[in-house]
Protein backbone atom coordinates (compact mmCIF):
# COMPACT_ATOMS: atom_id res chain seq x y z
CA UNK A 1 0.00 0.00 0.00
CA UNK A 2 3.11 2.36 -0.50
CA UNK A 3 1.46 3.58 -4.03
CA UNK A 4 -1.58 4.31 -5.02
CA UNK A 5 -3.32 5.75 -8.32
CA UNK A 6 -7.23 6.78 -7.73
CA UNK A 7 -9.69 9.09 -8.54
CA UNK A 8 -11.22 9.64 -5.34
CA UNK A 9 -9.70 12.63 -3.12
CA UNK A 10 -7.53 11.23 -0.40
CA UNK A 11 -7.31 12.36 3.78
CA UNK A 12 -3.62 13.12 4.45
CA UNK A 13 -4.58 13.09 8.15
CA UNK A 14 -5.45 8.92 7.66
CA UNK A 15 -2.13 8.30 5.66
CA UNK A 16 0.13 9.66 7.76
CA UNK A 17 -1.59 7.76 11.34
CA UNK A 18 -1.28 4.38 8.92
CA UNK A 19 2.54 4.98 8.17
CA UNK A 20 3.56 6.15 12.53
CA UNK A 21 0.81 4.33 14.24
CA UNK A 22 2.29 2.08 16.25
CA UNK A 23 6.42 2.72 15.44
CA UNK A 24 8.21 5.07 17.38
CA UNK A 25 10.88 4.44 15.39
CA UNK A 26 9.51 8.10 13.55
CA UNK A 27 10.87 11.43 14.50
CA UNK A 28 10.29 13.46 11.41
CA UNK A 29 7.37 13.10 8.86
CA UNK A 30 7.56 15.31 5.61
CA UNK A 31 4.51 15.73 3.47
CA UNK A 32 3.98 17.53 0.24
CA UNK A 33 0.33 17.81 -1.08
CA UNK A 34 0.02 19.49 -4.83
CA UNK A 35 -3.70 21.29 -5.40
CA UNK A 36 -5.14 22.47 -8.78
CA UNK A 37 -4.80 25.85 -9.22
CA UNK A 38 -7.36 28.41 -10.69
CA UNK A 39 -4.93 30.09 -13.32
CA UNK A 40 -2.82 28.93 -15.62
CA UNK A 41 0.34 31.43 -17.33
CA UNK A 42 -2.32 34.05 -16.02
CA UNK A 43 -5.44 32.92 -17.67
CA UNK A 44 -8.68 31.46 -15.59
CA UNK A 45 -8.96 27.59 -15.63
CA UNK A 46 -12.02 25.78 -15.48
CA UNK A 47 -11.08 22.62 -14.70
CA UNK A 48 -7.97 20.21 -14.62
CA UNK A 49 -7.99 16.20 -16.32
CA UNK A 50 -5.40 14.05 -15.55
CA UNK A 51 -4.50 11.15 -17.64
CA UNK A 52 -1.65 8.28 -16.68
CA UNK A 53 -0.64 5.23 -17.89
CA UNK A 54 -2.31 2.16 -16.12
CA UNK A 55 -0.01 -0.58 -14.98
CA UNK A 56 2.95 1.57 -15.82
CA UNK A 57 2.49 4.43 -13.44
CA UNK A 58 2.13 2.41 -10.52
CA UNK A 59 5.35 0.42 -11.41
CA UNK A 60 7.39 3.61 -11.99
CA UNK A 61 5.80 5.02 -8.34
CA UNK A 62 7.18 2.18 -7.12
CA UNK A 63 10.30 1.92 -8.06
CA UNK A 64 10.61 6.02 -7.48
CA UNK A 65 9.64 5.19 -3.64
CA UNK A 66 11.74 2.30 -3.38
CA UNK A 67 14.47 4.48 -4.64
CA UNK A 68 13.64 6.90 -2.51
CA UNK A 69 13.45 4.33 0.84
CA UNK A 70 17.19 3.10 0.20
CA UNK A 71 18.91 6.47 -0.84
CA UNK A 72 17.26 8.59 2.73
CA UNK A 73 17.04 5.43 4.69
CA UNK A 74 13.00 6.30 5.04
CA UNK A 75 11.02 4.61 7.69
CA UNK A 76 8.11 4.70 5.68
CA UNK A 77 6.73 6.27 2.37
CA UNK A 78 3.57 7.15 1.08
CA UNK A 79 2.35 7.96 -2.81
CA UNK A 80 -1.17 8.53 -3.77
CA UNK A 81 -1.76 10.28 -7.25
CA UNK A 82 -5.37 11.09 -8.37
CA UNK A 83 -6.70 10.64 -11.89
CA UNK A 84 -9.63 12.03 -13.95
CA UNK A 85 -11.14 15.62 -14.06
CA UNK A 86 -10.28 17.79 -11.23
CA UNK A 87 -11.72 21.41 -10.06
CA UNK A 88 -9.77 24.28 -8.67
CA UNK A 89 -8.61 23.70 -5.05
CA UNK A 90 -8.64 20.38 -5.70
CA UNK A 91 -5.75 17.83 -4.31
CA UNK A 92 -3.70 16.19 -6.84
CA UNK A 93 -0.66 14.21 -5.26
CA UNK A 94 0.06 13.37 -1.62
CA UNK A 95 3.66 12.24 -0.75
CA UNK A 96 4.77 11.42 2.49
CA UNK A 97 8.62 10.63 3.28
CA UNK A 98 8.91 9.31 7.24
CA UNK A 99 12.20 8.95 8.96
CA UNK A 100 13.79 9.18 12.20
CA UNK A 101 15.48 12.17 11.65
CA UNK A 102 14.12 15.80 9.83
CA UNK A 103 16.65 16.24 7.01
CA UNK A 104 15.90 12.63 5.50
CA UNK A 105 12.37 12.96 5.66
CA UNK A 106 12.65 16.69 3.92
CA UNK A 107 15.22 15.27 1.16
CA UNK A 108 12.68 12.03 0.86
CA UNK A 109 9.92 14.02 0.30
CA UNK A 110 11.56 16.33 -2.30
CA UNK A 111 13.23 13.82 -4.25
CA UNK A 112 9.98 12.19 -4.36
CA UNK A 113 8.08 14.88 -5.58
CA UNK A 114 10.99 15.51 -8.13
CA UNK A 115 11.43 12.17 -9.69
CA UNK A 116 7.84 11.38 -10.13
CA UNK A 117 7.55 14.95 -11.97
CA UNK A 118 9.99 13.61 -14.36
CA UNK A 119 9.46 10.25 -14.38
CA UNK A 120 5.51 9.12 -13.75
CA UNK A 121 3.66 8.81 -16.53
CA UNK A 122 0.90 11.04 -15.86
CA UNK A 123 -0.33 14.00 -18.41
CA UNK A 124 -2.52 17.25 -17.83
CA UNK A 125 -4.89 18.57 -19.27
CA UNK A 126 -6.18 22.03 -18.50
CA UNK A 127 -9.52 23.47 -19.65
CA UNK A 128 -10.24 27.13 -20.33
CA UNK A 129 -13.26 28.75 -18.98
CA UNK A 130 -14.84 28.66 -22.65
CA UNK A 131 -14.49 24.71 -23.01
CA UNK A 132 -11.53 24.64 -24.78
CA UNK A 133 -8.45 22.14 -23.18
CA UNK A 134 -4.59 22.58 -23.69
CA UNK A 135 -2.18 19.75 -22.86
CA UNK A 136 0.40 21.07 -20.08
CA UNK A 137 4.45 21.39 -21.45
CA UNK A 138 7.02 19.99 -19.93
CA UNK A 139 8.81 22.60 -17.28
CA UNK A 140 12.06 22.60 -17.88
CA UNK A 141 12.63 23.71 -13.90
CA UNK A 142 11.40 20.51 -12.94
CA UNK A 143 14.23 18.73 -15.19
CA UNK A 144 16.47 21.63 -13.42
CA UNK A 145 15.38 20.29 -9.86
CA UNK A 146 16.10 16.22 -10.89
CA UNK A 147 19.87 17.34 -11.40
CA UNK A 148 20.97 18.29 -8.00
CA UNK A 149 20.32 14.27 -6.97
CA UNK A 150 22.12 13.48 -9.56
CA UNK A 151 25.46 16.07 -8.80
CA UNK A 152 25.36 16.26 -4.73
CA UNK A 153 24.38 13.36 -1.67
CA UNK B 1 21.46 -20.07 -39.40
CA UNK B 2 18.58 -22.01 -38.35
CA UNK B 3 17.57 -19.45 -36.01
CA UNK B 4 17.69 -16.63 -38.22
CA UNK B 5 15.29 -18.04 -40.15
CA UNK B 6 13.02 -19.34 -37.06
CA UNK B 7 13.22 -15.51 -36.24
CA UNK B 8 12.24 -14.66 -39.38
CA UNK B 9 9.10 -16.91 -39.43
CA UNK B 10 7.69 -15.90 -36.35
CA UNK B 11 5.50 -12.83 -36.64
CA UNK B 12 6.05 -10.52 -33.95
CA UNK B 13 3.17 -8.79 -32.71
CA UNK B 14 3.14 -5.59 -30.17
CA UNK B 15 0.08 -3.44 -29.10
CA UNK B 16 1.40 -0.19 -29.33
CA UNK B 17 -0.63 2.49 -26.67
CA UNK B 18 -1.28 6.09 -27.26
CA UNK B 19 -1.26 8.73 -24.30
CA UNK B 20 -2.25 12.60 -24.10
CA UNK B 21 -2.04 14.45 -27.04
CA UNK B 22 -0.45 11.31 -28.97
CA UNK B 23 -4.01 9.39 -28.27
CA UNK B 24 -5.98 12.43 -29.63
CA UNK B 25 -3.90 12.75 -32.46
CA UNK B 26 -3.87 8.96 -33.89
CA UNK B 27 -7.50 9.02 -32.58
CA UNK B 28 -7.12 5.74 -30.90
CA UNK B 29 -5.82 4.90 -27.52
CA UNK B 30 -3.90 1.59 -28.60
CA UNK B 31 -3.45 -0.64 -32.00
CA UNK B 32 -2.13 -4.52 -32.27
CA UNK B 33 0.94 -4.04 -35.01
CA UNK B 34 2.52 -7.17 -36.69
CA UNK B 35 5.65 -5.77 -37.37
CA UNK B 36 7.66 -6.43 -40.65
CA UNK B 37 10.85 -7.40 -40.35
CA UNK B 38 12.59 -4.62 -41.17
CA UNK B 39 11.61 -2.52 -38.18
CA UNK B 40 13.98 -3.25 -35.43
CA UNK B 41 13.74 0.20 -32.83
CA UNK B 42 11.41 2.00 -31.58
CA UNK B 43 12.17 4.43 -34.33
CA UNK B 44 11.43 2.57 -36.94
CA UNK B 45 8.10 1.74 -35.31
CA UNK B 46 7.67 5.46 -35.14
CA UNK B 47 7.96 5.73 -39.07
CA UNK B 48 5.71 2.82 -39.53
CA UNK B 49 3.03 4.22 -37.49
CA UNK B 50 3.47 7.71 -38.88
CA UNK B 51 2.42 6.24 -42.45
CA UNK B 52 -0.94 4.16 -41.63
CA UNK B 53 -2.82 8.36 -42.07
CA UNK B 54 -3.34 11.68 -41.48
CA UNK B 55 -3.60 11.38 -37.95
CA UNK B 56 -0.87 9.20 -37.24
CA UNK B 57 1.41 11.35 -39.39
CA UNK B 58 0.52 14.47 -37.32
CA UNK B 59 0.97 12.50 -33.99
CA UNK B 60 4.49 11.05 -35.18
CA UNK B 61 6.10 14.44 -37.11
CA UNK B 62 8.01 15.72 -34.25
CA UNK B 63 9.88 12.38 -32.94
CA UNK B 64 11.58 14.73 -29.94
CA UNK B 65 8.52 15.68 -28.45
CA UNK B 66 7.45 12.12 -28.10
CA UNK B 67 8.60 9.84 -25.12
CA UNK B 68 8.59 5.83 -25.48
CA UNK B 69 8.05 2.75 -22.63
CA UNK B 70 8.84 -0.17 -23.76
CA UNK B 71 6.63 -3.05 -21.69
CA UNK B 72 6.35 -0.12 -19.09
CA UNK B 73 9.40 0.72 -18.92
CA UNK B 74 11.51 4.27 -20.19
CA UNK B 75 13.62 4.06 -23.02
CA UNK B 76 15.26 5.97 -25.83
CA UNK B 77 13.43 5.96 -29.27
CA UNK B 78 16.51 4.01 -30.16
CA UNK B 79 16.19 1.06 -28.37
CA UNK B 80 15.24 -2.14 -30.31
CA UNK B 81 12.17 -3.38 -29.69
CA UNK B 82 13.23 -6.97 -29.43
CA UNK B 83 10.69 -9.14 -27.52
CA UNK B 84 8.55 -6.53 -26.08
CA UNK B 85 4.97 -7.27 -26.19
CA UNK B 86 3.82 -3.47 -25.34
CA UNK B 87 5.36 -0.03 -26.37
CA UNK B 88 3.45 3.21 -25.11
CA UNK B 89 3.86 6.88 -27.04
CA UNK B 90 3.31 9.64 -24.98
CA UNK B 91 4.54 13.64 -24.43
CA UNK B 92 7.08 14.24 -21.82
CA UNK B 93 5.14 13.94 -18.27
CA UNK B 94 3.30 16.28 -16.22
CA UNK B 95 1.84 14.98 -13.23
CA UNK B 96 2.14 16.02 -9.85
CA UNK C 1 -3.27 32.16 13.91
CA UNK C 2 0.33 31.81 12.47
CA UNK C 3 1.81 30.39 15.41
CA UNK C 4 -0.02 28.52 18.16
CA UNK C 5 1.90 26.97 21.24
CA UNK C 6 -0.10 24.40 23.27
CA UNK C 7 -0.12 21.29 25.24
CA UNK C 8 -2.74 19.79 23.73
CA UNK C 9 -2.05 17.61 20.33
CA UNK C 10 -3.29 19.32 16.92
CA UNK C 11 -4.69 18.01 13.68
CA UNK C 12 -3.05 18.65 10.77
CA UNK C 13 -5.84 17.85 8.23
CA UNK C 14 -7.65 20.54 10.49
CA UNK C 15 -4.55 23.04 9.98
CA UNK C 16 -4.42 22.44 6.16
CA UNK C 17 -7.91 22.94 5.36
CA UNK C 18 -7.93 26.23 7.44
CA UNK C 19 -4.92 27.47 5.43
CA UNK C 20 -6.26 26.60 2.08
CA UNK C 21 -10.10 26.68 2.51
CA UNK C 22 -11.76 29.00 -0.35
CA UNK C 23 -8.47 29.48 -1.87
CA UNK C 24 -7.30 28.40 -5.20
CA UNK C 25 -3.48 30.67 -5.29
CA UNK C 26 -2.19 27.67 -3.55
CA UNK C 27 -0.61 24.70 -5.55
CA UNK C 28 1.71 23.27 -3.28
CA UNK C 29 1.62 22.46 0.72
CA UNK C 30 4.78 21.41 2.25
CA UNK C 31 4.46 20.37 5.71
CA UNK C 32 6.44 18.54 8.73
CA UNK C 33 5.52 17.03 11.94
CA UNK C 34 7.87 16.31 14.43
CA UNK C 35 7.68 13.38 17.06
CA UNK C 36 9.29 11.83 19.94
CA UNK C 37 11.13 8.92 19.29
CA UNK C 38 11.04 5.69 21.82
CA UNK C 39 15.20 5.82 21.80
CA UNK C 40 17.90 8.84 22.37
CA UNK C 41 21.37 8.02 21.50
CA UNK C 42 20.06 4.40 21.47
CA UNK C 43 18.36 4.35 25.47
CA UNK C 44 15.23 3.65 26.05
CA UNK C 45 12.85 6.95 26.51
CA UNK C 46 9.81 6.81 28.97
CA UNK C 47 9.31 10.35 27.97
CA UNK C 48 10.38 14.02 26.48
CA UNK C 49 9.22 17.19 28.46
CA UNK C 50 9.35 20.45 26.65
CA UNK C 51 9.77 23.94 28.41
CA UNK C 52 9.98 27.62 27.00
CA UNK C 53 9.92 30.83 27.41
CA UNK C 54 6.06 32.05 27.66
CA UNK C 55 6.02 35.65 25.32
CA UNK C 56 9.37 35.29 24.16
CA UNK C 57 8.46 31.46 22.23
CA UNK C 58 5.52 33.38 20.29
CA UNK C 59 7.21 36.68 19.42
CA UNK C 60 10.22 34.20 18.00
CA UNK C 61 7.80 32.17 16.12
CA UNK C 62 6.07 34.82 14.81
CA UNK C 63 9.36 36.17 13.66
CA UNK C 64 10.77 33.08 12.00
CA UNK C 65 6.88 33.07 10.03
CA UNK C 66 7.15 36.36 8.99
CA UNK C 67 11.06 36.08 7.65
CA UNK C 68 9.83 33.03 5.67
CA UNK C 69 7.00 34.11 4.09
CA UNK C 70 8.99 37.16 2.25
CA UNK C 71 11.53 35.33 1.98
CA UNK C 72 9.65 32.32 -0.13
CA UNK C 73 6.96 34.78 -0.83
CA UNK C 74 4.58 31.80 0.80
CA UNK C 75 0.59 32.38 0.50
CA UNK C 76 0.31 30.78 4.41
CA UNK C 77 2.40 29.81 7.14
CA UNK C 78 1.41 27.95 10.49
CA UNK C 79 3.69 26.69 13.28
CA UNK C 80 2.28 24.61 16.04
CA UNK C 81 4.42 23.85 18.65
CA UNK C 82 3.65 21.37 21.62
CA UNK C 83 4.96 22.08 25.30
CA UNK C 84 4.88 19.80 28.61
CA UNK C 85 5.39 15.86 28.32
CA UNK C 86 4.94 14.12 26.05
CA UNK C 87 5.11 10.34 25.49
CA UNK C 88 7.17 8.16 22.95
CA UNK C 89 4.65 8.07 19.43
CA UNK C 90 3.60 11.88 20.38
CA UNK C 91 3.63 14.66 18.06
CA UNK C 92 5.54 17.59 18.91
CA UNK C 93 5.80 20.23 16.23
CA UNK C 94 3.82 21.31 13.31
CA UNK C 95 4.84 23.51 10.28
CA UNK C 96 3.18 24.43 7.03
CA UNK C 97 4.15 26.22 4.14
CA UNK C 98 2.11 26.68 1.06
CA UNK C 99 2.63 28.72 -2.07
CA UNK C 100 1.55 28.39 -5.70
CA UNK C 101 4.78 26.75 -6.26
CA UNK C 102 6.69 23.60 -5.06
CA UNK C 103 9.77 24.58 -4.31
CA UNK C 104 8.81 27.51 -2.74
CA UNK C 105 6.82 25.37 -0.61
CA UNK C 106 9.24 23.04 0.27
CA UNK C 107 11.98 25.48 0.94
CA UNK C 108 9.85 27.50 3.30
CA UNK C 109 8.66 24.47 4.89
CA UNK C 110 12.25 23.61 5.48
CA UNK C 111 13.85 26.91 6.88
CA UNK C 112 11.15 27.52 9.10
CA UNK C 113 12.31 24.28 10.62
CA UNK C 114 15.70 24.96 10.86
CA UNK C 115 14.90 28.28 12.13
CA UNK C 116 12.85 27.48 14.65
CA UNK C 117 15.18 24.22 15.74
CA UNK C 118 18.03 27.29 16.52
CA UNK C 119 15.85 29.97 17.47
CA UNK C 120 12.74 29.33 19.38
CA UNK C 121 13.33 29.29 23.15
CA UNK C 122 12.15 25.30 23.54
CA UNK C 123 14.05 22.71 25.51
CA UNK C 124 13.53 19.21 25.76
CA UNK C 125 14.25 17.19 28.58
CA UNK C 126 14.36 13.28 28.34
CA UNK C 127 13.41 10.72 30.76
CA UNK C 128 14.77 7.41 30.98
CA UNK C 129 12.89 4.48 32.35
CA UNK C 130 14.59 4.67 35.44
CA UNK C 131 12.99 7.87 35.57
CA UNK C 132 16.50 10.11 35.49
CA UNK C 133 15.92 13.04 33.40
CA UNK C 134 18.64 14.52 30.92
CA UNK C 135 18.40 17.95 29.02
CA UNK C 136 18.62 17.55 25.19
CA UNK C 137 22.19 18.74 24.38
CA UNK C 138 21.70 21.39 21.19
CA UNK C 139 22.98 19.50 18.12
CA UNK C 140 26.01 21.31 15.88
CA UNK C 141 23.98 19.74 12.76
CA UNK C 142 21.33 22.03 13.47
CA UNK C 143 23.82 24.83 13.45
CA UNK C 144 24.92 23.39 10.06
CA UNK C 145 21.56 23.27 8.49
CA UNK C 146 20.76 26.86 9.28
CA UNK C 147 24.10 27.85 7.36
CA UNK C 148 22.93 26.98 3.95
CA UNK C 149 19.79 29.50 4.03
CA UNK C 150 22.97 32.33 4.32
CA UNK C 151 24.94 31.02 1.69
CA UNK C 152 22.93 30.64 -0.99
CA UNK C 153 19.49 31.35 -2.17
CA UNK D 1 26.62 66.03 34.00
CA UNK D 2 22.85 66.70 35.24
CA UNK D 3 22.22 64.03 32.87
CA UNK D 4 25.09 61.14 34.43
CA UNK D 5 23.85 61.67 38.03
CA UNK D 6 19.83 61.41 37.25
CA UNK D 7 21.23 57.71 35.74
CA UNK D 8 22.73 56.82 38.66
CA UNK D 9 20.37 57.98 40.84
CA UNK D 10 17.22 56.23 39.41
CA UNK D 11 17.15 52.45 40.78
CA UNK D 12 17.52 50.11 37.83
CA UNK D 13 15.34 47.11 38.02
CA UNK D 14 15.07 44.18 36.19
CA UNK D 15 13.15 40.57 36.34
CA UNK D 16 15.92 37.70 35.72
CA UNK D 17 14.44 34.62 33.99
CA UNK D 18 15.79 31.04 33.94
CA UNK D 19 15.01 28.67 31.86
CA UNK D 20 15.60 24.92 31.99
CA UNK D 21 19.48 23.65 33.57
CA UNK D 22 19.84 27.22 34.33
CA UNK D 23 16.30 27.32 36.27
CA UNK D 24 17.22 24.19 37.99
CA UNK D 25 20.45 24.84 39.18
CA UNK D 26 19.11 28.43 40.73
CA UNK D 27 16.06 26.44 42.07
CA UNK D 28 14.08 29.71 41.04
CA UNK D 29 12.45 30.39 37.62
CA UNK D 30 13.40 34.45 38.16
CA UNK D 31 14.42 37.16 40.67
CA UNK D 32 13.63 40.66 40.61
CA UNK D 33 16.97 42.20 40.79
CA UNK D 34 18.04 45.84 41.46
CA UNK D 35 21.45 46.58 39.60
CA UNK D 36 24.69 47.89 41.02
CA UNK D 37 25.79 50.94 38.79
CA UNK D 38 28.63 49.29 37.69
CA UNK D 39 26.81 46.31 36.13
CA UNK D 40 26.65 47.52 32.42
CA UNK D 41 26.28 44.33 30.35
CA UNK D 42 24.66 41.26 30.60
CA UNK D 43 27.98 39.78 31.25
CA UNK D 44 28.53 41.78 34.40
CA UNK D 45 24.97 40.93 35.74
CA UNK D 46 25.91 37.07 35.31
CA UNK D 47 29.15 37.23 37.44
CA UNK D 48 26.50 39.53 40.14
CA UNK D 49 24.23 36.57 39.44
CA UNK D 50 26.67 33.56 39.78
CA UNK D 51 27.86 35.46 43.18
CA UNK D 52 24.44 34.86 44.97
CA UNK D 53 24.60 31.17 46.47
CA UNK D 54 25.93 27.60 45.25
CA UNK D 55 23.05 27.35 42.83
CA UNK D 56 23.44 30.44 41.16
CA UNK D 57 27.60 29.65 40.83
CA UNK D 58 26.95 26.50 39.22
CA UNK D 59 24.38 27.92 37.03
CA UNK D 60 26.66 30.97 35.56
CA UNK D 61 29.85 29.16 35.57
CA UNK D 62 31.03 27.90 32.68
CA UNK D 63 29.30 31.47 30.78
CA UNK D 64 29.83 30.15 26.75
CA UNK D 65 27.39 27.48 27.84
CA UNK D 66 24.35 29.81 28.38
CA UNK D 67 22.27 32.14 26.20
CA UNK D 68 20.81 35.22 26.83
CA UNK D 69 17.51 37.42 26.08
CA UNK D 70 17.17 41.19 26.56
CA UNK D 71 13.79 42.00 26.79
CA UNK D 72 12.78 38.64 24.99
CA UNK D 73 15.19 39.01 22.17
CA UNK D 74 18.46 37.13 21.31
CA UNK D 75 21.57 39.27 21.91
CA UNK D 76 24.68 38.60 23.06
CA UNK D 77 26.45 38.59 26.56
CA UNK D 78 28.41 41.77 26.21
CA UNK D 79 25.20 43.47 25.29
CA UNK D 80 24.66 46.16 27.64
CA UNK D 81 21.33 45.68 29.54
CA UNK D 82 20.54 49.45 29.08
CA UNK D 83 16.75 49.94 29.66
CA UNK D 84 15.66 46.45 29.69
CA UNK D 85 12.90 45.08 32.24
CA UNK D 86 13.79 41.36 31.39
CA UNK D 87 16.82 39.26 30.90
CA UNK D 88 16.52 35.58 30.27
CA UNK D 89 19.33 33.28 30.75
CA UNK D 90 18.54 29.69 29.09
CA UNK D 91 20.76 26.56 27.43
CA UNK D 92 21.04 26.59 23.32
CA UNK D 93 17.46 25.74 22.50
CA UNK D 94 16.36 22.11 21.96
CA UNK D 95 13.15 22.32 19.87
CA UNK D 96 11.25 21.45 16.99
Amino acid sequence: MTITVQHDDFEIAVEIDRLTAGRCDIGAVASFVGKVRDTSAGSPLAAMTLEHYPGMTEDELQSIADIATERFQLSAVRIVHRVGQLKPGDNIVLVIACSPHRQHAFDGCAFLMDYLKTRAPFWKKETALDGSGTWVDARDADHAAIERWTKTN
Amino acid sequence: MTMAIATQMTERIVTVRYFAWVRERTGRSDDVISLPAHVVTIAELMSLLAARGEGYAEAFKHPPSIRVARDRVHVQQSAEIGTAREIGFFPPVTGG
